[in-house]
């Protein structure tokens, strides 16, 4: 599985973000080749939640920034509402990042701990420049508002005088100040506890219903990814192994791996048997990829080719692309322990 | 959970036959003086658990659920206090009384404990060998060939490939998964009685965190140990746990045996803790129940119960008075500290009242959706 | 340590200073009554000792004291008495007097060179930290050069070359404490520069200035000024010292570094003439020190923040 | 009874015995034990190694031959040294007439940068015989024989010298009573006794070893501590101390001159007489004494109080009178049209009781209203720097000596020493006279001459009569005095060690 | 730290060995260049520093009644009309050959008078090194272990209090407490190993002690803090859990990977500390490199300063290169990936 190809790729012209054949790779500690992105393609339409799932270091924050420009992807091309961002340089690539703009993870450390919240709200309007200083004060009291803050009291406090679910909602104020056509959220709700994980998401779920937002929505919470996309990309060491829609990927996996994810969601139920493991085995190291399948080294299903030949992402059913040698059937493909152990 | 574990003996001198839990904390405060003012981190929690059982417990972050195990294993940061009136029973042996030394042959080998973070829970300065050798010989007088056996038997164990080799490497070298199973090993080196995770899974992938969790549910029933299974996920406890303690700022809210606990949550926040999951059987947009407001703070909390202000049923009294942790008249064995708990006459008509004002007692506004 | 380990509330922090087991997230400082702070008697005693030096040394002229190098008369050496709270000097000099005014001397290297190696050690420090490359190469090789100077060969040679003099020193002084802000101030950028709100302002379009200067200044400059008190405490003490190897500033200008070395030689007659500018020193410089101190342990737990 | 000899308090008692060893401390280091440099520079680190071909006998205030037999003249031009025959160097060569020529013409040699080069300028000299060397002068000079207990004092093993090279410096050989036996720079030089020394049964010491401590006050400390037997210091304050201790002999050696305030006569602003003259009776030495040297009485003349010299009648310094100094310097800015004055004293950074001084002198001064007396305070190289190219308004100067004769240089209008650019017409005839007669009532007279003029003129203002001390442990006896230029030195020879 | 937290066996075939090693070799080759530019700038600095002060070497040699011969003689020597690039070049021409030239004051090989010197300094420094180390790992190991216990209070006290006393006061006071109210210790001057090894090491103490001070309140108070901040880290808290004896757990588990910057550090300071005996050779008198610098400085005997300077300046490197060296063996995870 895991392989390269475009056949996901949809041919529409309401594709506002595309990104070709992406590949990042950063030069780690002692010089080597640290090999986080691969040949990654993909397309978001306007409106749509694009979903990115997959194992820590599997290469999702990779794409985000590759995508946001910071830094430059190695090589491929990303293009926004047909602008091509990859060779952008200074003032051009600053005047296009704000139809872009990012969430990230950690709802502490992307605040600047010693800005009072307005100016963080309000940097973007600045750093563009072009709006008055009264327009500003309106749009910043405005957009705390909107996130669920009382403008009043948070305006003038700093980050650390705030939970970690009210830092997101600045985050998330920061970014849409701007007025972005495109929102990446980078696992912008796995820092939080779980019950302020939902504010958030409603939130996310509420500013995208209001703005017609774009969103690509990293993860590694199956049911959190599940719940905000439409359509969702696993990715595995860098690679892309499954493209569906949000709905049915998890009911019916075709590639070997999207079915161990789903076998691995710890349900909140007690009724509910406890699976064996899935998989065995780590993430192998992306210094140094293994041939071929990536995902053969842990793959249930691998045979020799798999070593041998990169699967091409395909059509496996309409609407469901996989990139595997042994896509499993709609039936196959329920959850069955039996299959791992069959290997 | 297997029940007919071998009796066996706990600390020193206990009689195998003893009937009582193997471990009681019996009003534990734990209280840090910090800058910023008294933090009640643990601030009067209750729990037994029997031989054999796993117990769980969920919280959100910052509730206690750490705190409580580093003070059943001793091992709080320099500025805790334990008050007074605290016990924590191991086998009827007060640990309290326990003394330096004797400690020292609790700890490991009838008391053992699984960190979060397996990249920070292992030295990083010893190979994986010589840190299993040392607990072995240490505790076990073994000498240095036998340890070595054992530690590879153990590494074996817990599911670790080419053992042998491993055993010479340093943490660095093994995977977040790998260095989880190590410090399983290390755990479990001397057949601890009571093994506590905390949050043993957390920092690993969910595939895993699957293989993780397997793999200490099949060594405690292996070995007839018992554990303590702490995490913020509802979803690890369910299937693996043979009772839940849910905490809330500090406080055990509601304990139960597992299938109960579900199949009836008496406390609001457990409710809520539920509802607000994303669950992949749903539909994708569905929109969640989230909890109002934020996680509590526990500087000088003020009086009253502190999930009130969050609550959908708080009442006048909930932000005067603190419940107590009592059982429920119908449900023997299930306890919850609420004034007004769900699905009784009383917890109903709270609600009701609420949604009929649109706002709780704490000012807090309800719609009628949150009310499932 | 970088972030690629995927972390959880209260498990990040920066290396070393967090207390990995407080997930501190969940305790927003706002909602918690800070009343019940612990007050640092010693840090206190050392801001009121360096307010009153401070102060004592701008109004120097104005204070109701003998002119510090008027021989007062024939008698040296005197302990203290009701004209000379304490005592005259081997010369006959008023001593208190001379204390206040080498509060000057002491003040003026301490906060001048401090602030002037503050300046350019930042600046150089932000740049390397921030921009890496060829540009951090440069700068790194400048403070490895600046250390691998001996200082005090360098101190001596450069007050010899330059007249000795206040400026002088200042200067002197100014340069070796450069490479100290540089270090500190380049791996905190580096550790701020990885945060994601720097990411977050390039995403949002700032240029490198800009981010910089609102972005990470701040930051960086809370580490900093705790490292400035503890260099000021330093800077006092190097100016004793050289005033102690005779290349301090010239007489007759009072300094507490000449007010020892010249008690020096009369210790075991006059020991009061080293006792009470040693005194001065010790309380000075244990006064920055603590504040230092406390300064660091409140920037500990602000970064953990 | 203290002052006016080099001789000790008190008798010297016992007969001596052989062996022991003796430490004695100083302040400075030196740079060099070439002989053609150390005998001006470190004459106490020098002697012991090389002797001197002359000795001044400080209690019958004569010269006497010491490594030579004789130094004599008749007619104050010609002079005839007579060397002892089967003396050897400690390298058993021979010390001869041809080693002697051999040492001074390396003085003479500029490439030897010898202190003492000057003094050989026009003086000549032959080798008559292995016991004889012939003397001539181009000037009557009856003050010679100094330059024979000094500067041109130290003969070295001329084979040992061109063996050494460019070490000269470090390898002494010489034919005096003790042998280098190890210098640790900075620290110590160790000497043990030279067994082929000439004079029979010494010296009595079989070690001898001389550290350098710089503080005055932990030369003091190491003499109590019993670390050292002989402590060498310039503080009256000091001999006080140590005598109220008891256990200590104290030998005092009167100096000429000292250290004190230097005008550049050439200076436009200095060169004025009335401002001088003000700045002299604004001057208080017992002052400076009180403070910065207790026990030192305070200086009104060049010469102490009943130094044969001194003769009050022919000249003293101004008496301090601030009214009369304000008067005259009014009297000088109005002459001059300038409504204040600055001068500039060049004085000694680093040491700290020179800078008391400097400071109080600055005090004394600042007295004179409309007078800023500015404070340039450089280390040592640069301060004779300074001097020696005449680049100050005041410095802080000296001039030491334990003979008058050194005046010659200092104060002459052409001596070689004469930074300040005095130049009176009657001391030099005084001086030329002190040099050329060879009757010691007429050269006494031209010194009191000399003496009066400088101390009436106060090219130089010193503020105290410098004695040169030495403190001696008990055990320590036979300290033999010698006068030198940085006061006092020991021919430890004649020292022993009392069990 | 970690930079890849995947197990180095998850690559089935083995790394590109030459690969690797060319770029290790260009890292190699880079750090030894930085090591001689450095070295070269610090030379060149010095040169361009000892010109800016004024006088020349000659004023310092010649006496004060110089004749015109000698004085020609001397300019033309010490070459001081030359250019100083020309000075330069001469000087380190020499220096590439091994020879330092000699010194202007004393005539003496410079290379034999540092050779002389040298070993006073850095045995001060090395024994002033080890009594702090000495002092503070335990001290800072113990008052970490059991903050605000007595042990931390009296070592917190004493550390404000010695970091607020400069050197040279400690060392003024010492003598006069030591050596003269308590006439305990010989407290000035040297004397050599060879010829009295007690007296040698009685005159040490003194020195050694002052120096120490400094250094022991330094190391002490940062390993108390890596070591706190070790001590709270999981891996202490899960050997503690393990019920393993608290010196192991202190020396095994949490001084190596504490001790970071004590290393660092005292890399700095011994390579400091040479030029830093200064105020100890002064106060006691000491036949060191310091005092001979600071001499050759105040008689501008530029010769000895560069040479010391240099000295100096490769023995920071060399410290320098040596505490990353140490780094892999007080942490592995520093250290390069076996390749089996
Ligand atoms: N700056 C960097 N330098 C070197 N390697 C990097 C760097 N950033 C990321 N990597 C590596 O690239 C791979 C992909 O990292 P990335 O952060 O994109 O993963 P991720 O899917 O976002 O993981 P997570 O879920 O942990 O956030 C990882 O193996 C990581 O170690
Ligand atoms: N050493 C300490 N000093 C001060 N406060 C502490 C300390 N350790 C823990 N706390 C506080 O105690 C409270 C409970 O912490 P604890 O670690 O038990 O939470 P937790 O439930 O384990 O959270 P998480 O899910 O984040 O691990 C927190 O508010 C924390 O800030
Ligand atoms: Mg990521
Ligand atoms: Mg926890």
């Amino acid at each position: 599985m895991a392989g390269s190809g475009a056949a996901h790729l949809r041919d529409a012209d309401d594709v506002v973000l595309s990104v070709r054949n992406l590949v990042v790779e950063y030069s780690g500690r002692r010089g080597e080749r640290v090999f986080a992105v691969s040949d990654v393609s993909l397309d978001v339409r306007r409106g749509e939640t694009v979903g990115l799932v997959g194992e820590s270091g599997c290469g999702k924050s990779s794409v985000a920034r590759a995508i946001m420009q910071l830094p430059a992807p190695t090589s491929g091309s990303v293009r926004m509402d047909g602008v091509e961002l990859a060779g952008l340089k200074g003032g051009a690539l600053r005047r296009q990042r704000r139809k872009l703009q990012m969430i990230f993870q950690d709802p502490i450390s992307s605040l600047n701990p010693l800005r009072k919240v307005k100016d963080i709200i309000a940097e973007g309007l600045r750093v563009h420049g072009g709006v008055s200083k009264t327009d500003v004060a309106a749009r910043t009291q405005d957009m705390i508002e909107r996130v669920g803050l009382d403008p009043a009291t948070a305006s003038d406090r700093r980050p650390h005088e705030f939970s970690g679910g009210q830092c997101q909602r600045i985050s998330i104020a920061r970014a849409m100040i701007l007025d972005p056509a495109v929102l990446i959220c980078d696992e912008p709700v796995s820092a939080l506890d779980v019950s302020v994980q939902a504010q958030i998401m409603n939130l996310l779920e509420e500013m995208k219903e209001r703005y017609r937002l774009t969103m690509v929505f990293i993860a590694h919470d199956l049911a959190v990814v599940k719940n905000l996309s439409d359509r969702i990309v696993v990715m595995y060491l860098g690679k892309i192994c499954e493209v569906g829609t949000s709905d049915e990927l998890f009911a019916s996996p075709a590639h070997p791996y999207t079915r161990a994810l789903a076998q691995s969601i710890p349900e909140p139920d007690p009724e509910a048997p406890v699976q064996a493991a899935a998989l065995s085995g780590d993430l192998p190291s992306p210094l140094n990829p293994p041939s071929g399948c990536r995902f053969r080294t842990r793959c249930p299903l691998a045979q020799d080719i798999c070593a041998r030949e990169e699967p091409e992402i395909r059509q496996v059913r309409p609407g469901r692309f996989a990139a595997c040698h042994f896509p499993l059937d709609a039936q196959a493909a329920q959850p069955q322990l039996a299959d791992a152990a069959a290997v | 959970m297997s029940i007919g574990a071998q009796p066996r003996e706990i600390v020193a001198d206990s009689p195998a036959a003893s009937p009582g839990p193997l471990l009681e904390v019996q009003n534990l405060r734990v209280w840090f003086d910090t800058p910023r003012g008294l933090v009640r981190a643990v601030d009067g929690v209750d729990l037994r658990l029997r031989r054999g059982e796993t117990l769980g417990i969920v919280g959100e972050s910052g509730s206690g659920k750490s705190v409580l195990s580093r003070a059943v294993m001793k091992i709080l940061a320099p500025n805790a206090r334990v008050l007074p009136g605290s016990h924590i029973r191991l086998n009827d042996v007060d640990l309290a009384t326990v003394s330096r030394k004797q400690n020292k042959h609790l700890w490991g080998v009838d008391l053992a404990m699984v960190f979060q973070d397996p990249m920070t829970s292992l030295t990083p300065v010893l190979t994986v060998g010589k840190q299993l050798t040392e607990t072995l010989r240490y505790h076990l007088n073994l000498d240095r060939t036998a340890a070595h056996d054992e530690a590879v038997r153990l590494l074996r164990l817990v599911g670790i490939p080419e053992p042998e080799q491993r055993f010479h490497q340093y943490p660095h070298n093994l995977s977040g998964g790998m260095r989880q199973r190590v410090t399983i090993a290390l755990a479990i080196s001397c057949s601890p009685k009571l093994l506590i995770a905390d949050e043993p899974t957390t920092a690993l992938d969910v595939t895993v965190q699957h293989q993780i969790l397997n793999l200490m549910r099949d060594l405690q029933e292996k070995s007839h140990m018992s554990m303590v299974l702490i995490t913020h996920d509802l979803g690890v406890v369910a299937g693996r746990t043979d009772a839940i303690a849910v905490m809330y700022a500090g406080r055990v809210v509601e304990y139960a045996p597992t299938k109960r606990l579900f199949a009836n949550m008496r406390h609001p926040y457990t409710r809520a803790l539920i509802d607000a999951i994303p669950k992949v059987a749903l539909p994708s947009h569905t929109r969640l129940a989230s909890i109002p407001g934020r996680p509590p703070v526990i500087v000088d909390p003020p009086p009253g119960c502190s999930f009130a202000p969050r609550c959908p049923s708080a009442q006048q009294r909930c932000l005067a008075e603190t419940p107590a942790l009592e059982p429920d008249p119908q449900e023997p064995g299930h306890t919850s500290a609420c004034f007004f708990p769900l699905g009784t006459t009383d917890g109903d008509a709270a609600r009701k009242r609420n949604i009929a004002a649109g706002v709780t007692a704490a000012g807090t506004p309800v719609a009628a959706e949150v009310v499932l | 340590m970088t972030n690629l380990v995927q972390q959880r509330p209260g498990a990040g922090g920066s290396p070393g200073t967090a207390l990995p087991s407080a997930p501190t997230a969940t305790v927003p400082a706002a909602a918690t009554p800070r009343r019940r702070r612990r007050r640092d008697i010693g840090a206190a005693f050392g801001a009121a000792w360096i307010a009153v030096v401070v102060l004592a040394a701008i109004t120097a002229d104005l204070l109701p004291l003998p002119d510090p190098n008027e021989v007062t008369n024939a008698f040296s050496a005197m302990p203290g008495s009701a004209g000379h709270l304490l005592g005259t000097d081997s010369i006959g000099r008023d001593v208190l007097s001379r204390i206040v005014h080498g509060a000057r001397i002491s003040m003026a290297v301490a906060i001048g060179a401090t602030g002037i190696a503050l300046v350019i050690g930042v600046t150089l420090g932000m740049l390397a930290g921030y921009f890496r490359g060829a540009t951090d190469s440069a700068i790194g090789l400048f403070v490895n050069f600046t250390l691998a100077f001996p200082p005090l060969i360098f101190l001596i040679a450069m007050v010899t070359a330059l007249q000795p003099g206040l400026v002088t020193l200042v200067v002197a002084l100014a340069l070796l404490g450069v490479p100290n802000f540089a270090r500190v101030a380049r791996a905190n950028t580096i550790a701020f520069a990885d945060r994601e709100f720097v990411m977050a302002a390039k995403a949002l379009g700032a240029r490198p200035l800009r981010i910089l200067t609102r972005e990470l200044l701040v930051n960086v400059m809370l580490p900093i000024m705790s490292l400035a008190l503890v260099v000021m405490a330093t800077l006092v003490v190097a100016e004793g010292t050289l005033s102690f190897l005779g290349v301090g500033v010239p007489p007759p200008a009072p300094s507490w570094g000449g007010m020892l070395a010249a008690g020096r030689e009369s210790l075991s007659d006059n020991p009061q003439l080293v006792l009470v500018p040693a005194l001065f020193f010790f309380l000075t410089v244990f006064a920055f020190n603590r504040l230092g101190d406390w300064a660091r342990g409140r920037v500990g737990r602000e970064s953990s923040l | 009874g203290c002052g006016g000899s080099g001789s000790a308090d008190g008798a010297e008692a016992g007969t001596p015995t052989k062996g022991g060893k003796a430490t004695y401390a100083v302040n400075v280091e030196v740079t060099s034990l070439d002989p053609a440099v150390c005998a001006v520079q470190s004459f106490d680190r020098c002697a012991p190694i090389f002797g001197t071909l002359l000795r001044y006998d400080l209690d019958k205030k004569a010269f006497v031959g010491q490594m030579a037999e004789s130094f004599d003249t008749t007619d104050g031009k010609n002079w005839t040294l007579k060397l002892r025959s089967g003396v050897t160097f400690s390298d058993g060569t021979p010390f001869d007439a041809a080693a002697v020529a051999f040492n001074w013409d390396r003085v003479k040699d500029p490439k030897t940068l010898s202190p003492a080069a000057r003094s050989t300028q026009g003086m000549t000299w032959k080798v008559v015989d292995p016991q004889t060397v012939a003397v001539t002068l181009d000037k009557v000079n009856y003050q010679l024989p100094w330059t024979l207990v000094r500067g041109l004092s130290a003969i070295g093993s001329p084979t040992a010298i061109q063996k050494a090279g460019a070490d000269v410096a470090n390898s002494p050989v010489g034919a005096g009573p003790f042998v280098l036996k190890k210098w640790t720079r900075n620290s110590q030089i160790e000497y043990t006794r030279n067994p082929t020394y000439f004079e029979p049964g010494l010296p009595y010491l079989d070690a001898l070893t001389i550290k350098v401590i710089g503080a005055d006050d932990q030369r003091l400390n190491a003499l109590r501590g019993g670390e050292i037997d002989v402590d060498w210091s310039l503080l009256t304050k000091d001999a006080r101390a140590i005598e109220s201790t008891g256990g200590y002999q104290i030998y005092r050696v009167p100096l000429v001159g000292g250290t004190g305030l230097q005008f550049n006569l050439k200076d436009p602003v200095v060169k004025d007489e009335g401002l001088r003259r003000a700045m002299l009776m604004a001057f208080d030495s017992a002052q400076i004494n009180n403070a910065v040297y207790p026990g030192d009485q305070p200086v009104d003349q060049l010469l102490r109080p009943g130094a044969t010299e001194r003769d009050d009648a022919l000249g003293k310094f101004p008496d301090k009178n601030l009214a009369e100094a304000q008067r005259l310097f009014d009297d000088y800015l109005r002459r001059t049209g300038k409504t204040a004055e600055t001068v500039t004293f060049t004085c000694y950074a680093g040491l700290p009781a020179l800078e008391q001084v400097a400071q109080l002198i600055q005090s004394q001064m600042q007295q004179i209203k409309g007078l800023t007396f500015k404070l340039n305070a450089v280390d040592g190289a640069t301060l004779s720097s300074l001097s020696t190219k005449r680049e100050f308004q005041t410095i802080m100067g000296a001039t030491l000596s334990q003979e008058l004769d050194r005046l010659y240089d200092v104060f002459h209008t052409d001596g070689a020493l004469n930074v300040m650019g005095y130049s009176n017409p009657e001391v030099d005839t005084a001086l030329e006279l002190s040099r050329s007669s060879g009757k010691p009532e007429e050269v006494a007279a031209a010194y009191k001459e000399v003496v009066g003029e400088l101390s009436n003129d106060g090219p130089l203002r010193t503020w105290r009569y410098q004695t040169g001390h030495l403190y001696v442990n008990k055990k320590i006896k036979g300290i033999t005095v010698a006068g030198t230029n940085s006061g006092a030195g020991v021919y430890w020879q004649y020292a022993w060690r009392s069990s | 730290m970690t930079v890849s937290a995947a197990p180095p066996e998850a690559n089935p075939k083995p790394r590109d060995g030459s690969k690797m090693n060319a770029r290790a070799l260009r890292g190699r080759a880079a750090s030894v260049g930085r090591f001689f530019l450095l070295l070269f700038m610090v030379t060149v600095a010095v040169f361009l520093l000892l010109e800016l002060i004024p006088g020349s070497p000659v004023d310092a040699i010649l006496p004060q009644d110089a004749t015109a011969e000698q004085i020609a003689e001397a300019r033309e020597r010490y070459g001081v009309d030359d250019p100083v690039w020309q000075r330069y070049l001469t000087w380190i021409g020499g220096v590439l050959q091994g020879d330092f030239g000699r010194s202007f004051q004393t005539g003496l090989s410079v290379s034999e008078t540092i050779a002389e010197r040298a070993p006073v300094s850095l045995e001060i420094a090395l024994l002033s090194m080890i009594v702090a180390l000495a002092v503070s790992v335990p001290v800072g190991v113990w008052s970490a272990y059991r903050p605000g216990r007595l042990l931390d209070r009296v070592s917190t006290f004493v550390i404000s209090a010695t970091l607020a006393t400069p050197a040279f006061v400690l060392g003024i006071v010492l003598v006069y407490v030591f050596g003269v109210q308590l006439d305990l210790l010989p407290i000035l001057g040297w004397t050599p190993f060879s010829e009295n090894p007690a007296e040698h090491f009685e005159r040490l103490v003194l020195p050694v002690l002052t120096l120490a001070a400094g250094e022991c309140v330094l190391f002490t108070r940062l390993l108390k803090g890596d070591m706190m901040a070790t001590l709270q880290q999981d891996h202490v808290l899960s050997a503690r859990a393990r019920g393993l004896p608290t010196w192991r757990i202190l020396v095994r588990h949490a001084l190596r990977q504490s001790s970071f910057s004590l290393v660092t550090v005292s890399g700095v300071v011994i390579g400091r500390l040479i030029g830093g005996t200064v105020l100890v050779e002064a106060i006691f008198s000491l036949p060191g490199m310091g005092t001979l610098v600071i001499n050759a400085i105040l008689s501008r005997d530029y010769i000895v300063v560069q040479a010391v300077v240099l000295l100096t300046a490769l023995i920071y490197l060399l410290m320098n290169t040596l505490v990353d060296l140490t780094y892999p063996l007080l942490d592995p995870r520093v250290r390069k990936v076996r390749t089996a």
